[in-house]
């Protein structure tokens, strides 16, 4: 039996592994590397209507365990994304989850009613969260109200399942959570980039040409448990945790914490084969802890104990 | 076909002051056959440094399965990197991004190599190719003042050489564009590495010739999936390059400096 | 002349630095390692009107360059403070910044009355923020109108200046500085902890008893750097910053950012030299930057740049 | 008087399954004065781990300025402890904490000291001046299994040594607590570390007897300064010690379990 195999709204998943959106482009680059159908799913880079540039360079700065990045949703526009990049990808055996994102709610809408009629997408990601976005799609990720509309504006348009890409730049996860659920989200990532900023001592001036950028890596991964076991207790919609996965053991802490699957972000810079091995360690690591399936560690922080008390000690 | 591997560190020299000559070797040495192409080093399995730091391959030995990098130790990354001692290994991906493609090209004469600091090391190799194909190569390295200047008997062994030093502490005063103007340099093609001021100034007065660009810039992945390291192909379009997987060297006019 | 030396509301200070409250206990336990004259100020432990036992252990837990904490503010209460610590602290040549917090109104107002009339207190700071007590501070941290309200009220009480210590767990840190500025706070401190938390791969539960806690330590500097950038360009009383200080670059980063003055932490856990160590190198790190003042470091990150044509490369 | 130090590692020995002896040299020894007191050791000049480490002192050789630690590695920070080599310098803050106070005890007959895995350490030095006072010394000594065992002979050396094994691979079979019943062992003192469920045992069985208890809980600063490691005296009051610098070792009914 597959210790890994899951199901979640539109995603029907070999592993609860997959590459976080923004951290493996559309697949290429790693293609080269190991073959992408051993992935669960693939969260591809946020898609815009029109091609962006994004910001001007440096873009990446590093930090304690952590990075900072302010990408900017550079891509190359809707109508590429589609024609070339995700068709390119169906000759993998991987489903995708498309990461929308936009300055407008009817950026959003139109990204979502073309991207999710591809045959390969099977799940959409609205990135309501990137940090890096002037008058973008940050308003809309730290206001329960605006995430909600915009949720329920997608969902009407979009062939496949809509996932939420939560912020943690807020004061109130949960209520972020409840207001995107209740506009019909069927699940919820999370989490998205803290706000943050590094400064040159020699010039005295941020390092991101941008200024502000979104930090990432191992430094988040207690504030991200900490969201998911908050947010994973309140709603009934499926979590994809992320935030400072490196290794199989950060995995069983999010399952731990409430999600259902796990992406891995900023690691993949770090050690490009992440991915595949993370997949191959997460059986042994499972058992080590006495598992039989992944569904078994879910929500294990906080839920009734019944099932667990041959863990017990 | 595996892009990263360990390597083990045969040799590790203080070369000039805050300079370090490493000598790695590995099986990922038989895919290095572009003078020009970079490494990305993990300098450590925890997460401190967290980012893999690019440094340029200098010199390939591939009899010995061996390739050398020139790196300059200035911050946490490459402070960690210059104490580790001979039979460490370390976690290497590479080689990565596209050199100086001189196999491809139809070379004439005369090969003009500029470099700036740091920016010296990817020369050496390609002077040592350059060379072993007939090219009268001459070099102009750039540096901040005596204490810096490494590798100049390496280069002076291949062409002639000159070295600039920005307090004229050594060689001669100032920038690598001045020793060119001074001497009238003559050449069929340039090919240049350092600052991006530097690059800059020569694309501006020799652009009309047969230029390549080696270009830095703060890295992600160093495999062409994060976008960290684009640049602009032109003022008014959206089109892009990375530097880590397009470059990083281009063609002069390639790209925006 | 000294390069360090600078004024704040209340405080006098020999140089910037200052261990960071709940880092530092009382100073008892330093004064044994080094003599505590040498710092600019001592951030004491919070103090309730009542003693605190504080949460069940365990209370901290590691994370990537980071840790997290749950004390629950244990003190001796104010009686106790007054009487023993505070007064004991008086043998020493150094301003003290008394930390006050409380579960209601009334418990800040009574804290901050009293504490403030000792001779050695040279400001309070209105703890609003610590996110390790149920039904306690955490409440006025992260609401304006809470927070301004008893920003007031304390300072219709104090005797001495009211710096508030602002929580970095709220969409819009410069709303909440704006609302306490507006309600008289003569100063800023922050950033206090981010909300984290940590599983036990075995047991599957939190680490901490208190199950979530604060996370502190280098891993939070970039989110507080960004914090004190954007509040210090649109407050007009000064910052103590602090949030992942380790040594005398850092300080500088805090200083560029907008900061007066410099917290640290976590790290005297780590060193227990440490300030003192800071402040040694300190002189010799602005020097390497062209810097004779540490004020002419303060919000060079964001402010116009006449002063600094020497530094511009 | 300064409580830091670089101490320098003369020997590194793994003597039983995951478990290592680490001898360090260094001034700070001259202060060591108490069985029972620890050290808190940074492993890394990073923050990876960020936190020091608490360690037993297992044994002080004041003529060579020596101490010696035991300890098992099982997370980051006893791990990268392990791979440590002899001539490398360790960030050392101690000794710290009140150990077992023999100096000032009216010492009787005999003490039976009890120590469960790796809270056997520290029970080496005081078995050692407990002998050298005259006090004949039993020890009775919990492991895991048999791969586990470590010290047998040393402590043997030094009085009547009893080895117990949960799973019973070596020695008695079970606890700590069935060995001191079995064997109705007679003693004048009890001195014990392990874990709490084993000095709770203790505690209650022979808590009318002369005890002292040496506890464990996770740290901060390790000096008293951020109530990390604090333990209630009584249910209903708030007082409180802390594990670090009032204790770890306190005795019977000092503080709650
Ligand atoms: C394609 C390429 C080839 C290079 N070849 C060489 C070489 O042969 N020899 C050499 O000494 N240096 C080379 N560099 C520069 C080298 O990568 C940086 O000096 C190094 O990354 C600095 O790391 P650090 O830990 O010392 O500094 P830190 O300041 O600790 O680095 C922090 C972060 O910034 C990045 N960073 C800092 N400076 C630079 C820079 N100048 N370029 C790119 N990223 C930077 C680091 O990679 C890291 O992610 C090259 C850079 C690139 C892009
Ligand atoms: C007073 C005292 C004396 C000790 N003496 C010894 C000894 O002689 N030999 C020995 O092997 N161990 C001893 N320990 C336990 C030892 O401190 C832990 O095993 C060690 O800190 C674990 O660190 P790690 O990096 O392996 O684990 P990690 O899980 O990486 O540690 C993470 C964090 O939790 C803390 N932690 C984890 N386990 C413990 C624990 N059991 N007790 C306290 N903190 C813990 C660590 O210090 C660190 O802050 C002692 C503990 C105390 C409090
Ligand atoms: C370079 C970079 C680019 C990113 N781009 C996107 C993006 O386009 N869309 C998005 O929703 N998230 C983006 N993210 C956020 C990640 O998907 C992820 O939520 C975050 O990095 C936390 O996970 P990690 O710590 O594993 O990296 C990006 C992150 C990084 C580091
Ligand atoms: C163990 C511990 C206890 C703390 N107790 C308090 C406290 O009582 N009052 C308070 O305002 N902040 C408290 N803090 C927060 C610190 O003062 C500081 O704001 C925070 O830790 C960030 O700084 P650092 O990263 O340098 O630790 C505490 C932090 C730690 C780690
Ligand atoms: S470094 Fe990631 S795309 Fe170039
Ligand atoms: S560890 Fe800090 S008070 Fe004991």
């Amino acid at each position: 039996m597959n210790m890994l195999s899951t199901k979640l709204p539109g995603l029907d998943l070999k592993n609860p592994i997959m590459p976080a959106s923004g951290c493996f482009g559309f697949g290429e680059e790693y293609a080269g590397l190991y073959d992408l159908s051993q992935l669960g799913a693939i969260m591809i880079k946020a898609t815009t209507p029109q091609a962006r540039f994004g910001n001007p360079t440096p873009r990446v700065a590093e930090t304690p365990a952590g990075m900072l990045n302010a990408i900017g949703l550079q891509n190359p526009g809707l109508e590429q994304v589609i024609e070339k990049k995700v068709k390119w990808l169906e000759q993998y055996d991987v489903p995708l989850i498309a990461n929308v994102a936009g300055a407008t709610e009817e950026d959003y809408v139109i990204v979502a009613k073309e991207i999710s009629k591809a045959q390969n997408v099977h799940a959409l990601e609205l990135n309501i969260s990137c940090p890096n976005v002037k008058a973008g799609g940050i308003t809309f990720g730290v206001d329960p109200t605006l995430a909600a509309e915009l949720t329920r504006k997608v969902k009407e348009v979009s062939e496949v399942p809509v996932y939420v890409k939560l912020s943690p730049n807020v004061t109130n996860i949960v209520e972020m959570a409840l207001a995107v659920e209740k506009a019909g989200a069927d699940g919820l990532t999370m989490i998205n980039t803290l706000l943050g900023m590094r400064l040159d001592l020699k010039t005295g001036q941020p390092i991101l040409a941008n200024k502000t950028g979104g930090l990432s890596g191992p430094s988040i991964k207690p504030v991200a448990i900490r969201m998911v076991y908050e947010v994973s207790q309140r709603v009934e919609i499926p979590i994809i945790g992320m935030g400072g996965v490196t290794n199989a053991s950060d995995v069983l802490e999010f399952l731990y914490a409430g999600a259902s699957a796990v992406a891995v972000g900023t690691a993949n810079f770090v050690d490009p084969y992440v991915c595949p091995q993370i997949i191959e360690e997460l059986p042994e690591v499972l058992s080590e802890y006495g598992f039989s399936h992944i569904e078994e560690c879910i929500g294990r922080s906080w839920k009734k104990r019944e099932g667990f008390a041959h863990l017990s000690s | 076909m595996n892009k990263k591997g360990d390597m083990t560190i045969v040799s590790q020299r203080n070369i000039a002051k805050n300079i370090f000559e490493l000598t790695l070797k590995g099986d990922l040495v038989r895919n290095m056959n572009e003078p020009g192409q970079f490494v990305h080093v993990r300098v450590n399995n925890s997460y401190l440094p967290l980012l893999r730091r690019p440094i340029s391959i200098s010199s390939i030995n591939k009899e010995k399965n061996e390739c050398t990098l020139i790196y300059r130790a200035e911050g946490m990354g490459t402070e960690l990197l210059s104490k580790k001692m001979v039979g460490e290994t370390l976690d290497v991906l590479g080689p990565l991004g596209n050199g100086f493609k001189i196999k491809d090209m139809a070379l004439k004469k005369t090969a003009l190599l500029v470099g700036g600091g740091i920016g010296v090391p990817p020369l050496y190799q390609l002077s040592k190719e350059l060379k072993a194909k007939g090219i009268n190569v001459i070099h102009v390295l750039g540096f901040q003042d005596r204490e810096t200047v490494f590798y100049e008997s390496e280069f002076a062994e291949l062409g002639t050489t000159y070295i600039a030093t920005a307090d004229g502490s050594y060689g001669e005063k100032g920038f690598v564009t001045d020793v060119i103007r001074k001497y009238n340099l003559d050449f069929d093609h340039l090919f240049s590495c350092g600052p991006t001021m530097m690059l800059k100034a020569l694309q501006e007065e020799h652009g009309h010739k047969d230029v390549y660009l080696s270009l830095e810039e703060r890295m992600g992945c160093g495999i062409g999936a994060c976008f960290a390291c684009v640049c602009r192909v032109s003022e008014n379009s959206t089109d892009y390059k990375k530097v880590c997987s397009d470059g990083p060297v281009f063609k002069g006019g390639e790209v925006l400096l």
